[in-house]
């Protein structure tokens, strides 16, 4: 099992064995000085505070929203679940283009921008990593603890902050550490913002310098911001932990708080937030698509694209989950130094910018894997490597979650290992995986610079056709495509949601 | 506290009918009855856990039906001890305890007082065996010092002694402090033992209660009575408050219509004799049990085989003849009850 | 051996009429439909990979020798500079070089230009009175210009102009300039198209960006450029303001004869016209009019500076950086 | 199955110490111990859960220490039963069975075995009362029809009857079959009475094992006599294969040196007389048990205290002054235990 979870890693890898051999060909002296510069320390504190920042605001609110919706009485909560779902399905580029055009048209004269600004838009769009996985786990929380905690005199907030929370806190943490990272590796939003974070400075140095080292010299310094979230992060969670008691499962329905008089006030505040976050981005789309005359395209080339983008986002995801899997058992059934280093090193890739992880791909395609370069099968290896943490914090949270005297149960029963695991852990996984293969997709979906660098030629995506006509200033033309691009990625959201509170009935 | 007509349901099965139940502040009630009979269902029903089809519960003369589980003040040992998997086990004990206490040597004494080591407040609940973790959940739960608390089988993962000694601690603990206990057993010993009042449950009916020498005495129905501990039923015919049976002629402890009853006795109650000295029997199997044989006998003449329980100074072989004597009174059933 | 059709991954049937991978930096909507009739002209069927230019810079580089593409098309001369430092490109034909200016293509011959676009000031006809618009770009920061002026310091066109600045008037002013505009309260935009979008809105009064987004914007709201209440300013008298920069290409292997077809074919009649047209370029070749409003390419005063040069962007993002103007 | 040296420790506790014990084919072996004593390790050792830190699993003669739990062809029920929460009660039993088996009555069948209607098969576990979730477990354990059975407390959720009932056909079940079984259980009765040999652990040792009545009525040392069933413990000098002690002169059933001994009695040896007809004892208090009345009783003369069972047919009561008359023999063991 550790070979094939050091498998799953090392393709998870590819890009940072990419930046070792490329930063090797850096003469040291140049690197030092890019990394150890004082603007590196500027754009490092930016990228750290605007992180921390998103982060905290990430986790009140996701958490919040879980907690409304799968514990209290508050009415409507399966309507605020999937609409709490959807901004996940807004790329962040497309949300901070939108609030900054909605800006200039209700305030015209001031500037949408700022730390400020992205801290706004940011959160809004990855609110749902923190979200999705907090709801899941508080559904699965097992109540006979809960109710242990309330025979112990303890108030059902009270119970929910020292039992319940701390149940669903692998999982939340695990959004919590997706949040962090994404925000690191965030570029579309901080520049049309404008902040200058480190990303940005990568980004600059390709695309704008040509400086492919220089990038990737800066691009070793967000690894080590990356590792510095991971540690944080740890002092946080032990993995080692036992989550899971035998007889818990669904024993009875998760209890609920009674909202009561409260009902008001976190109506609108949830409902606040939720549509702000959605309506904004929604209503500059429509205001794009009113305003010009650039006609979309043939009905044929929407269908095309959009068949496209279902289709790299299901191999994409079911690539991702099927790598996630086992690396998620490992390290929940052998919580060593080994399953640990593995498990924040496959959060490490995913902090690379999409070109660095592209470029990558590309140096493996053009020198290894020559018959595969742009084909769609090194395609799908960039969004594992990209996506990896994405499917495994879910599967993790999933499998801790599995009380393992089931597995030997079912070995007891005669059954080997693995099919112990297919038969037992997997099936009481696949709420986590389902969730981690949803939300692969719904990322791969909004992909682009990766996609735009490996796709096969002429292939062309929701994505790849949003940029080219939004790059030629054809909004209107471009809006068809952007909305069917929010509505591709809002299936699995919804579909993620519906079923949770499916279960939960 | 007072549970008046409580019925439950799950989706269409019927779990509880009708069941009252009184118990007095600062007594114990021990609830018996058979796996599925609804025990752990009316438990939860007074703690709070589960709102009752029907009926209600007192406290103290006022309604708490609807009261939420924490503002009963009733401690609750579950039956698989839902002992917090994330803290340790000074942190699950000291979960329920005012904050000013949690550090202090309380912790301790609640370890002493389900006779586990001081030391094991530092370990985490997978790593204790499971009688361990049962005592644990105990621990838990009395260190509030509840008005009411609720056990459900608190004992059942301890050996004999072990559970003599930690079920002597508990009712130690709770008289002094006044508590009112409803225990739920699977273990008619310890209902008997533990308990100032016996309840009886069969297939969600409350069939008995009352004081535990009442009840095994004088069962309501033979099914109670077989439930309490072993039966030895006989057929039989009642004049003049005495009986005529394969046993021989038996004095009745209670009034009965005189014809053909059925009747109870324990198998304590049958002494085994010298063949010679009274009514013969054929030991046709033997169960060891340390300290005691039971055996099945087949009477001479009637056929009957009946249940004997011979103390094991003398073990009995299968295939002996032995002669059999009654001791003390039977109870009479009308025919038709089982 | 440089790849040519012959290694590319998807060429099927690259036998006779042959089959090319072109690695385009240029928008689609701006050039497919020239491509389309190429192929139908040549017979060639030309694969497009369509990207960001600098990423697909960055992408040839790390492909190098193994390159599928057989023609690079950028939309900065700076990448082609880039790729053409790596030795990548191979020499094109003079016939086909003597038809652009000099100044307008490599001066190793290994890319050529293909339409040119201009840098100017867009500014609000309502709000800017002509007499207010500067006649060198280094006015911009005098006091009267302060928070009036629109900039994107991240985008590539104005990383290029800077770098054309330096080129030009030395680093030590270049640096100067760029503080001191950043003291005169700049309005930063992302990218040229929200400068361009805000000066027609009223929402920025001028800005710095290249000629033709004013005819994109019109296009998309479906007017005419002159109704639109903005116009193009020109520096003139060579100043640096006024840079042309091209979008350019060059091929892998000279032997592929159906690259240099295509190349040919974009600066033939029909290809120049197009960028004209279409995309309200200048044409590289002569004898075609200049986009609505502006005045023909030979009568324009443009710097004169190497274009490869624009590939020396490292020291232009520092100074931009140093400026405070953003990374 | 051979277990032969098995120790294991926990990080730095050390639970087994060096155990051998031997399980011959078609057997059925008990192990006893108080809770936490190292039972529950043991038997993942031998289920292949735990690979013990030193000692060998032998089966049939092979060294199965690290062959994989799967391929031992052993069943285990655990404590908490591990039930799988996503699969109907049917499909949980039907888990083990072979593919052709799972749709027909098979499960039926087992579902009987342990008191279950048929109709059960089609709930979840999470609908089951806690001692019917035990009997699924036991049942789908056995429907694979291992050669050797691991039961880890399978009747502790179970009330008297229903565990009688359950345990009898068990064991047909295992007889039939010639399956070996190794049951551990808190419970002593069930031991001694399911066992064709009990193995005795205390804090990680075997301290004994062997024939049912060779345990209990020659314990190897004091504390196992006193962890098998009530013990009577008294001191006394020992000459010439008799012992004198307070309740006078009693023969002896081990070899022991003469001096001075600890005598270990059992408490249905002491028989309760009138007063004048034996050796006088004060009662000091009575626990009532249904069948029979647990007392500590005060001797008079020594003030040794010695609990006493009476069957219930003459009550108790604290206060009573009684005679008191031994049967059968003593065990001695050397001062110095405990
Ligand atoms: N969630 C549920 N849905 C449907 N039936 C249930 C549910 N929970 C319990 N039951 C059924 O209700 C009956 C009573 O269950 P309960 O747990 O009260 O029994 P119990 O007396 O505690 O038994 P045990 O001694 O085995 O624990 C059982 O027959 C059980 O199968
Ligand atoms: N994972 C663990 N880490 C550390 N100690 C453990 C662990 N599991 C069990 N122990 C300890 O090992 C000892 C033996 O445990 P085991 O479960 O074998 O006991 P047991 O005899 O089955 O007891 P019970 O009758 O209470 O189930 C106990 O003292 C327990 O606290
Ligand atoms: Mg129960
Ligand atoms: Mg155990």
């Amino acid at each position: 099992m550790a070979a094939l979870a050091c498998l799953t890693t090392g393709v998870a890898l590819l890009p940072l064995f990419y930046l070792g051999v490329r930063a090797a060909q850096y003469p040291a002296a140049d690197f030092l000085a890019a990394v150890f510069s004082e603007r590196s320390a500027r754009l490092a504190t930016a990228s750290l505070a605007l992180t921390a920042v998103v982060t905290v605001l990430c986790l009140v609110i996701g958490v919040g929203l879980a907690v409304l919706v799968t514990r209290t009485t508050l009415p409507g909560r399966r309507s605020l679940a999937v609409a709490a779902a959807l901004p996940l399905a807004i790329p962040s580029y497309v949300a901070a283009f939108g609030w900054q055009s909605m800006n200039h048209l209700v305030s015209p004269g001031t500037t949408f921008e700022g730390f400020f600004a992205a801290t706004v838009v940011i959160t809004s769009v990855t609110y749902p990593y923190v979200f999705l996985p907090a709801a899941a786990a508080l559904l699965r929380v097992d109540p006979a603890q809960e109710e242990a905690a309330r025979a112990l005199g303890r108030g059902p907030v009270n119970t929910f902050f020292s039992v319940t929370v701390r149940q669903a806190a692998p999982a939340i943490t695990s959004g919590g550490l997706l949040c962090a990272i994404y925000v690191i590796a965030d570029f579309g939003a901080v520049s049309i913002l404008r902040v200058d974070t480190f990303t940005r400075a990568v980004f600059t140095s390709f695309s704008m310098g040509f400086d492919r080292l220089g990038g990737i010299a800066l691009s070793s310094v967000l690894l080590v911001l990356t590792m510095v979230v991971l540690v944080v992060e740890g002092r946080f969670r032990r993995t080692s932990t036992r989550y899971a008691t035998v007889g818990s499962g669904a024993a009875a329905p998760a209890m609920r708080l009674s909202i009561g008089r409260w009902a008001a006030p976190a109506l609108i505040l949830a409902w606040g937030t939720v549509l702000t976050a959605l309506a904004v981005p929604g209503a500059a789309l429509a205001y794009w698509a009113y305003r010009g005359v650039s006609t979309p395209g043939s009905l044929a080339e929407v269908g095309g694209a959009f068949m496209n983008s279902l289709w790299v986002a299901a191999l994409g995801g079911a690539a991702t989950t099927a790598l996630a899997i086992p690396l998620a058992v490992y390290i929940a059934r052998r919580p060593s130094r080994l399953a640990r280093s593995l498990e924040r090193l496959a959060y490490l890739a995913h902090s690379l910018p999409g070109v660095v992880v592209g470029l990558s791909v590309v140096m493996l395609g053009i020198s290894v894997l020559t018959g595969l370069y742009q084909s769609m099968w090194l395609l799908v290896l960039a969004y594992c490597t990209l996506m990896l943490p994405l499917a495994l914090g879910p599967a993790v949270a999933a499998a801790l979650s599995a009380p393992p005297e089931l597995e030997e149960a079912a070995r007891a029963l005669g059954k080997p290992t693995l099919i112990a695991y297919l038969r037992i852990t997997l099936p009481l996984m696949a709420p986590g995986i389902g969730s981690g293969f949803l939300l692969v997709m719904l990322t791969v979906v909004k992909e682009l610079p990766a996609t735009l660098m490996l796709r096969p030629t002429g292939f062309d995506t929701l994505a790849t056709r949003l940029w080219t006509y939004t790059g030629n200033e054809s909004f209107a033309a471009a809006a068809p495509f952007a909305v069917l691009l929010v509505m591709l990625a809002a299936i699995p959201a919804w579909l993620m949601i519906s079923r949770l509170l499916k279960e939960e009935k | 506290m007072q549970l008046t007509g409580i019925s439950h349901r799950y989706g269409a099965h019927q779990v509880l009918h009708n069941v009252t139940l009184e118990c007095p502040a600062g007594t114990a009630t021990a609830i018996v009855g058979p796996s599925g009979s609804g025990k752990t269902t009316l438990l939860r029903t007074a703690a709070g856990f589960l709102t009752p089809s029907q009926g209600q519960v007192m406290l103290d003369g006022t309604d708490i039906t609807s009261r939420p589980a924490h503002r009963r003040s009733i401690g609750l040992v579950s039956q698989d001890g839902a002992l917090f998997p994330h803290l340790s086990v000074g942190r699950n004990i000291g979960f329920g305890l005012p904050r000013g206490q949690r550090g202090g040597s309380r912790i301790g004494e609640l370890l002493d007082l389900v006779s586990l080591p001081a030391d094991y407040a530092d370990r985490r609940p997978d790593q204790l065996s499971g009688g361990q973790r049962q005592r644990v959940a105990l621990a838990r739960a009395l260190g509030r010092r509840p008005q009411i608390i609720l056990l459900d089988e608190p004992f059942s993962a301890l050996d004999a002694g072990l559970r003599e000694r930690t079920r002597k601690a508990v009712q130690k603990v709770l008289r002094s402090t006044g508590t009112t206990a409803l225990l739920v057993t699977h273990d008619q010993d310890e209902a008997l033992s533990f308990a100032d009042s016996v309840a009886v449950i069969q297939e969600g009916t409350l069939r008995q209660a009352g004081a535990p020498e009442n009840i095994y005495n004088l069962p309501a129905d033979l099914a109670t009575a077989r439930f309490l501990g072993e039966a030895v039923v006989l057929e039989g015919q009642v004049s003049a408050g005495w009986a005529e049976c394969a046993l021989g002629r038996v004095p009745l402890r209670n009034e009965s219509p005189t014809g053909f009853v059925h009747l109870l006795l324990r198998p304590e109650q049958i002494e085994v004799t010298e063949p010679e000295q009274g009514i013969l029997g054929l030991v046709l199997d033997a169960d060891y049990f340390g300290h005691d044989t039971t055996a099945v006998v087949r009477l001479h003449g009637s056929q009957e085989e009946i249940r004997v329980r011979q103390l094991n100074t003398q073990p009995l072989e299968p295939g002996e003849t032995i002669g059999l004597r009654v001791t003390g009174a039977a109870v009479a059933y009308p025919p038709g009850g089982h | 051996d440089n790849g040519g059709g012959d290694s590319n991954g998807n060429g099927a049937d690259s036998a006779e009429a042959g089959s090319l991978v072109l690695y385009s930096g240029r928008n689609e909507e701006l050039i497919q439909p020239l491509i389309d009739q190429f192929e139908e002209e040549s017979g060639i069927e030309v694969s497009v990979r369509y990207g960001d230019t600098a990423e697909l810079a960055a992408q040839l580089i790390e492909e190098g020798q193994a390159t599928p593409a057989d023609v690079f098309l950028a939309q900065d001369a700076g990448a082609l500079g880039a790729v053409a430092q790596e030795g990548l490109f191979a020499e094109l034909d003079q016939e086909l070089l003597v038809q652009v200016p000099e100044i307008y293509r490599d001066n190793g011959n290994s890319w050529v230009g293909l339409s040119g676009r201009l840098r100017t000031l867009i500014y609000n006809t309502d709000l800017v009175e002509e007499s207010e618009l500067p006649e060198t770009v280094a006015e911009l920061t005098g006091p009267e210009y302060a928070g009036r002026v629109g900039i994107a310091p991240t985008n590539a066109s104005f990383q290029a102009f800077v770098t054309g600045f330096r080129i030009s008037e030395g680093d030590q002013t270049a640096q100067q300039w760029l503080s001191d505009l950043a003291g005169n309260d700049p309005q930063y935009r992302d990218r040229n198209g929200p400068i361009v979008s805000d000066v027609i809105d009223g929402a920025l009064e001028m800005g710095l960006v290249n000629h033709y987004y004013l005819y994109a914007q019109a296009a998309e709201r479906g007017v005419e450029p002159e109704e639109l209440p903005a116009a193009n300013h020109l520096f003139g008298d060579g100043d640096i303001g006024a840079l042309m920069n091209v979008t350019g290409a060059g091929v892998f292997d000279a032997q592929n004869q159906g690259a240099v077809d295509l190349l040919e074919y974009l600066l033939s009649e029909e290809g120049q016209q197009y960028f004209v047209e279409e995309t309200a370029e200048y044409a590289m070749v002569e004898g075609f009019e200049a986009p609505a409003g502006l005045p023909p390419l030979q009568e324009l005063d443009v710097p004169d500076i190497d274009l490869n040069q624009l590939e020396d962007l490292e020291t232009t993002i520092q100074m931009i950086t140093e400026a405070g103007l953003a990374g």
